[in-house]
């Protein structure tokens, strides 16, 4: 994949420049026979399209569409990114960006033009810890917005922040929200209405749990989408997606990893099949403060005795290949190799042994409620059996895991161990972040805390350095390793099939869409 | 038919050791979803396990939840029912007031509920269906406890001098018993389906233990790469339906008085 | 005068897992115009077969294996649901013992009494006012409100008194009424069997009374029809059945009504011996092993009927001329 | 001859709605008195016969001596041991003197057990070892006059006269004083009707049973009590030895409950109606004599005054201003 070119020099190179895509008219897609209308499935209902409080890239492709930042992703074979708001972005510190935006973009609804006020209030608001917000880590550095005209200003930062070109400006986070309608309507937390757009769609119907049409926004002056109406409909179920495909109802889905394997053995009629390294990252994690796994020397006997190509086999179908750590090759950090490459079951007994469970014992594994993870848990299980751990899986809704593990009542306590896969921006800080001694009672369920983890993550944001930063985010993955919690499987993949007739515009890991730059083919 | 289909399942669940060709755990990834030969009767499930050793093996985690469950329930009913029609007026209200906020609640809620409060195990299934059902048999055996109550029947036992345990045990349970075994017949194959629909949700039997409902799942799962195992899965939870429906049937016409008078 | 239930050679049996039951044999009854006929005996003398099979309302396990019932002329057997529906609403009416189950409980008395006239021409305005004059006349006060009401409502005599009326709204030719005080009180009974006298005069039809109470059967029947086992073992008139009974069985049944003894004596009397099982019939007379008077031909053929006098039947060799 | 049976002042009050239903529907008073003040006494050997329409709270009475519903007020003296209070284990005791016979023959056997262990059962209830109750089974159907066939036999299997001969079985088995029979002839053709009563006569004569026979039947009871006890709403309207109420009733309503009998005998058809009107419910008794809605005699005093007791001499009493002796 081409991602070499992914470096500071050139981000800043690509700053310093005009965004030249955006600012080419588009061309007229000619309507045949009344509205063209694209539909794409959402694999889950949408709860919130609030940036600060997004929980998917479901929200994401929406949001990207009502709304626009200073600067974007562009769909491709690499991570850029493009102008949007903004006429000019400059780092002219590393601390201090100072961007120009365009004039005379207006807000619908009446809520007048899209100005700085708004930049700082959209980003100001997710970067204030007292809202609490999800995201709020991506503008954990931001010190203000200073608003220098009303369509420029300046971004301080407190420190160095190299996130924010890659997974903070340019995604969900950088969105600009319409300031005034959002306080003239007295709403902290937006839910599924969008107050006001910007962006090159608006929302025609929303049933968060069935379906949502994006039609055109009229007020959108930038390259008109080719798609007149872009239908998100909700199918939960991957299998009866994969029917509503055939069947016509679907121009493109996402598709489980079992269905790879099947259709690169036999692709529907005039479909095409997207498939691409994903940036997530899935891990076996061991909650190390409490029960067997407290003893290091149990928690090794685990990252030895697991058989991870087998578990990536039974349930991965032999699509996705063993990861090295939780930054997916290509981005900065990237790990060539784990420490433990291969299993040594007799090794794995022997420590057991030493740690006083020379029979093994029981324990829980836990997951979520889907096919992958179940398989892979059975996987899991059934490698531990052979050093004489017996793992019972205990399945969850994403929400009701959280809850297990984040538990501050103690009940994190009944979880040996977890599989886990989280989703990934192209910044290696975003991976890290959700190891951190903070984040015990959070996401890190594994409770690890390393001082020189946490004083790392802490600093590396901050560096400018490539090469500092490689190195620092290689070295965290090796703690991790060496604290015996974590076993690293696969970074997985995402696969999409669509049909022929459509040109889809997504993110180089195939994960979001475009849908305004989608084109009949 | 439904005692032939119900004594094979017992066999089935019994045996189950020897009737297996495989361990209903091994994995062989590589060996995944192949369709049924002379080495694998049922073929290959998605981690490449023999599905026929895994019915097998289900059919004892059904019958056995089953079994529990409903005696358990059966046994609560029982009691309850016959507190709730023969003691004072206020535990009938009582007990009637709890037997219908259970009821109002739909089983696969209150599932949900209690699987999130006590995690997914064999144990959850059984507690979450005895107390699903005991109002089922509850309000019957109330029902037939206040309408035997009054007979004239029951009143000349007391006449008589006969104490409540006395009149309970020997007089109304006889009464009581028979269509509430016919009951409990029907009931089984809903607790099977129950418990298969459960694990179906994934609220079930933790993976990897085979059950109806976990295989049934993996077989929607993977329906379009092998049709086989939502057979495996399926078709001897429509046998064992069918089996105790058919034996309840039974049951009820050998507990007809009406047929078996003269 | 031409019968209007005309009841010949009537003959019905049950299949049961212990065989064939025969319910009734050689029935013949015939109910002219305008007379009450009153139907005795005791619990499975055949009473309540014999209604069944009149108004055409036999168990799905009875068979007719002889005779014909005939009424107003018509041959009623074989005949297709939808005409026995239409005889029963028109022409032939019932009242039965308990007037809780042929009242509808969920349906005003008004809904159930204009339902019923549903085969006659008229406006709803008309029916009601149809239906609260019949109301009136059996004797139940404000008719006018107390037709909106529900049966639950109204006592038992009241509803029996409501029952009756709605048997003859339709002016029916032939009213059936089954035990129709059993489940009253002795003072309500003896208001009903008053209330019937009264409306005998205004109703022209005939009323066939079955009754095990020899009490009523005197009190309002012209004549007497005595079953005993399945069979019409007399028939009479009701004064020479109550003074000059022929069968052996009427007279004994007859003696040991403790409303007809008049001495103060404890020990009452009694029939001896029990109902034959109606599916191992003796090959004799049906009465032969009670009577008092059997003789060896009893025991060895069945007694065809015997005419006495006018209008008096009797089945028993006793009464054989021969 | 002593009395057997003393009841004083009797009455026994049932709930018609539930507590939060009287206050919702602000009913002052949610009982209704289903016994009223009624006293009666039944001498050993003696029967008496309690008389009334349905409603009338003749077989509360009698399920109130065997302690089956609760007494609110009175007494119940049995062999002179007073009953109203006892704690329903002390009462067991009692039902061992007092039998009981249930208006439906087949309905009061317990439907799954044969006859055997219908006959058996009072000896366990009771604790009673040492009695082979075998043996004591065939006696007792003996005595009632079934053969041994029968003991196999289940309630279902039996006619309404046999099923009425093995209650009496069952209720001859504890040796009782006095037995208490609801309607013993209700459901049973004429014939046997009198094979029964002459049972209740042979038994009482062999084994010096007193009788409270509870029914509506004015024609039997005349052959088989020795006195009446006529209720009316609950109470007592007159009581006597059955000769002289029948040979003269002294209240309206006995001799209207007379007067309804339909007389088996043709020419004797009746054109009047004594009694009108039916009888008023129990939650809306009349104010003056109980009866005086329906009474032919009543006049203004009934309507305000209720009458007490009147003897008439001879152990005759009667609730009536105007008695027609």
């Amino acid at each position: 994949m081409a991602f070499d070119a992914f470096s500071r020099r050139n981000f800043l190179k690509t700053a310093a420049g005009a965004g030249l895509v955006a600012t080419i008219p588009g061309t007229e897609v000619v309507a045949q026979g009344g509205l063209k209308i694209l539909k794409s499935r959402c694999d889950q209902a949408i709860e919130t399209i609030d940036p600060g409080w997004r929980l998917g890239t479901v929200d994401d492709n929406i949001m990207r569409s009502v709304w626009q930042g200073l600067i974007s992703v562009v769909p491709g074979e690499s991570w850029n990114w493009e102008k949007q708001l903004a006429t000019e972005v400059v780092q002219e510190t590393p601390t201090r960006i100072r961007f120009e935006m365009k004039k005379g973009v207006m807000w619908s609804g009446g809520f007048g033009e899209i100005t700085a006020e708004d930049v700082k209030f959209s980003y100001e608001r997710i970067a204030n810890p007292d809202n609490k917000m999800a995201y709020r880590t991506d503008w954990e550095k931001l010190d203000r917005v200073e608003i220098t005209g009303t369509h420029s200003g300046i971004i301080h930062l407190k420190a160095p922040f190299m996130p924010l070109w890659l997974s903070t400006l340019p995604a969900g986070s950088g969105l600009v929200l319409p300031k005034k309608a959002m306080e003239s309507k007295g709403i902290t937390k937006i839910t599924t209405d969008p107050l006001a757009y910007s962006g090159p769609y608006r929302i025609k119907t929303m049933e968060p749990r069935r379906l949502i049409v994006l039609e055109r926004n009229p007020d959108w002056k930038g390259e008109r989408p080719a798609y007149d109406e872009i239908h998100y409909i909700v199918v939960l179920d991957a299998n009866a997606a994969e029917i509503a495909y055939e069947a016509g109802e679907l121009d493109m889905t996402h598709l489980p990893i079992a269905s790879v394997a099947r259709l690169q053995k036999k692709m529907p009629a005039k479909s095409k099949l997207v498939v691409k390294p994903s940036l997530a990252y899935w891990w076996l994690g061991m909650q190390m403060e409490d029960g067997p796994f407290k003893d290091i020397r149990v928690r090794q006997a685990v990252q030895y005795g697991l058989d991870v190509d087998m578990v990536l086999d039974a349930a991965f179908f032999g699509v996705a290949t063993r990861s090295t750590g939780i930054i997916a090759p290509g981005l900065i950090g990237h790990r060539p190799k784990n420490q433990i490459e291969k299993p040594d079951v007799a090794k794995a007994k022997q420590l057991l042994a030493a740690a006083g469970f020379p029979n093994g014992f029981k324990t829980d594994i836990g997951v979520r409620n889907s096919a992958e993870f179940v398989n892979a848990a059975q996987a899991v299980a059934a490698s531990l059996a052979n050093i004489g751990i017996q793992a019972d899986v205990r399945t969850f809704d994403t929400g009701a895991q959280k809850a297990l593990a984040g538990d501050k009542g103690g009940k994190w306590k009944e979880m040996g161990l977890h599989i886990v896969r989280f989703s990934m921006q192209p910044d290696p800080s975003w991976a890290t972040a959700w190891f951190v001694t903070e984040q015990i009672g959070e996401w890190n369920w594994e409770r690890f805390s390393n001082p020189e983890f946490d004083k790392l993550h802490q600093s590396l944001t901050s560096e400018l350095d490539e090469k500092k930063r490689d190195e620092g985010y290689r070295r965290m993955q090796d703690l991790m390793e060496a604290s015996g919690a974590y076993v690293f499987l696969t970074h997985g993949v995402n696969a999409l099939v669509h049909r022929d007739t459509v040109a889809p515009a997504l993110s180089p890991d195939a994960q979001r869409q475009f849908w305004n730059r989608f084109k009949p083919a | 038919m439904g005692f032939i289909i119900v004594v094979l399942l017992v066999i089935s669940a019994l045996g189950a050791d020897f009737l297996a060709t495989h361990d209903p755990f091994r994995m062989a990834p590589r060996q995944r979803m192949l369709d049924p030969s002379a080495e694998h009767w049922l073929g290959t499930d998605q981690l490449g396990r023999d599905v026929y050793s895994r019915v097998i093996y289900g059919g004892r985690i059904a019958l056995w939840v089953s079994l529990t469950a409903v005696s358990l329930s059966l046994i609560g009913g029982l009691i309850l029912g016959m507190l709730a029609g023969y003691g004072p007026r206020w535990l009938d209200n009582l007990l009637v007031l709890v037997f219908d906020a259970v009821r109002s609640f739909p089983t696969i809620m209150f599932a949900l509920a209690m699987v999130t409060l006590l995690g997914p195990s064999i144990p959850t299934i059984i507690t979450v269906i005895v107390v699903a059902s005991i109002p089922v048999y509850g309000r019957i055996v109330r029902i037939q406890t206040l309408s035997m109550k009054e007979t004239e029947f029951v009143l000349a036992e007391r006449a008589l001098g006969a104490g409540p345990v006395r009149i309970l045990f020997s007089h109304i349970l006889p009464n009581v018993i028979g269509p509430l075994l016919i009951l409990a017949s029907m009931e089984i194959p809903v607790v099977i389906t129950i418990e298969a629909g459960l694990s179906f949700l994934g609220l079930g039997v933790r993976p990897p233990t085979p059950t109806w409902g976990s295989i049934l799942q993996d077989g929607y799962q993977y329906i379009r790469d092998t049709p086989w195992l939502v057979i495996a899965g399926g078709l001897p939870l429509i046998l064992t339906t069918l089996g105790f429906t058919f034996l309840g049937e039974a049951l009820r016409d050998a507990f007809d008085p009406k047929l078996n008078r003269h | 005068m031409e019968p209007l239930l005309d009841i010949r050679d009537l003959s019905v049996e049950f299949s049961t897992p212990r065989g064939q039951v025969k319910a009734l044999r050689k029935v013949d009854l015939a109910v002219r115009p305008g007379r009450i006929v009153g139907i005795v005996g005791e619990s499975g003398c055949g009473k309540s077969t014999l209604v069944s099979a009149v108004m055409g309302l036999l168990a799905g396990n009875a068979r007719v294996t002889s005779g014909s019932i005939a009424f107003e002329g018509k041959e009623l057997q074989g005949l297709s649901e939808e005409a026995w529906r239409d005889i029963r609403g028109r022409q032939l009416a019932m009242v039965f013992q308990d007037p809780m189950t042929s009242l509808n409980p969920v349906m005003s008395i008004a809904t159930q009494m204009i339902d019923i006239q549903h085969r006659d021409s008229g406006t709803r305005a008309d029916k009601l006012k149809k239906a609260i004059s019949w109301l009136a006349r059996v004797g139940i006060a404000d008719p006018e409100q107390r037709i909106e009401d529900y049966p639950h409502r109204f006592s038992g005599g009241m509803r029996q008194r409501i029952a009756i009326a709605m048997a003859l709204l339709v002016n029916p030719s032939l009213l059936i009424a089954d035990e129709p005080t059993t489940a009253l009180d002795v003072t309500l009974e003896a208001q009903i069997i008053h209330l019937i006298k009264q409306l005998r005069a205004e109703f022209d039809g005939a009323i066939l009374f079955v009754s095990h109470n020899l009490g009523l059967i005197a009190e309002i029947c012209d004549e007497v029809v005595v079953m005993y086992a399945g069979e019409v073992v007399e028939h009479a008139d009701i004064r020479r059945l109550f003074h000059a009974p022929s069968h052996p069985y009427t007279q004994l049944l007859l003696t040991c009504d403790p409303a007809r003894i008049e001495s103060e004596e404890r020990t009452l009397p009694t029939i001896g011996g029990t109902v034959p099982d109606l599916a191992r019939l003796p090959r004799g007379c049906i009465f032969a092993d009670r009577c008092p008077s059997v003789f060896e031909r009893c025991r060895a053929e069945a007694p065809p009927t015997y005419t006495i006098a006018d209008g008096h039947h009797v089945r028993c060799f006793l009464h054989a001329d021969d | 001859m002593t009395d057997l049976l003393a009841i004083q002042g009797l009455r026994v009050r049932f709930r018609t709605v539930g507590f939060v239903r009287a206050l919702i529907d602000r009913i002052a008073d949610p009982y209704i008195d289903a016994v009223l003040d009624v006293s009666l006494k039944v001498r050993r050997g003696e029967t008496l016969g309690l008389v009334g329409e349905s409603g009338s709270g003749k077989t509360t009475l009698a399920r109130a001596v065997l302690g089956l519903v609760p007494v609110h007020s009175g007494s119940i003296n049995v062999a002179g041991r007073e009953l109203v209070g006892l704690k329903e284990s002390e009462y067991r005791a009692v039902r061992r003197e007092l039998g009981m016979m249930f208006q439906d023959p087949v309905a009061s056997l317990s439907p799954r057990k044969n006859v055997r262990n219908l006959l058996a059962e009072p000896f366990h209830i009771h604790g009673i070892r040492g009695v082979d109750t075998e043996a004591e089974a065939r006696r007792l159907l003996s005595i009632v006059g079934l053969h041994q066939g029968f003991l196999t036999a289940y309630a279902h299997q039996l006619s309404g006269g046999q099923a009425r001969r093995v209650g009496v079985a069952r209720t001859l088995a504890l040796k009782p004083k006095m037995i208490l029979a609801d309607e013993p002839t209700a459901g049973l053709d004429v014939s046997v009707q009198g094979e029964i009563l002459n049972l209740m006569n042979e038994l009482q004569r062999q084994f010096g049973l007193s009788y409270l026979i509870v029914t509506h039947n004015l024609p039997v009871i005349r052959h088989v009590s020795d006195r009446l006890a006529i209720m009316y709403l609950g109470r007592l309207v007159e009581q006597g030895s059955t000769r002289s109420i029948f040979a003269k009733p002294a209240h309206p309503y006995t001799q209207a409950l007379l007067a309804a009998v339909p007389q088996p005998d043709p020419d004797k058809r009746r054109d009047q109606l004594e009694l009108k009107g039916e009888i008023p419910s129990l939650r809306r008794r009349p104010p003056g004599c109980e009866f005086h809605t329906r009474c032919v005699h009543a006049q203004a005093r009934c309507r305000i005054e209720p009458p007490g007791p009147i003897p008439l001499g001879d152990g005759r009493e009667v609730r009536c201003h105007f008695p027609l002796v």
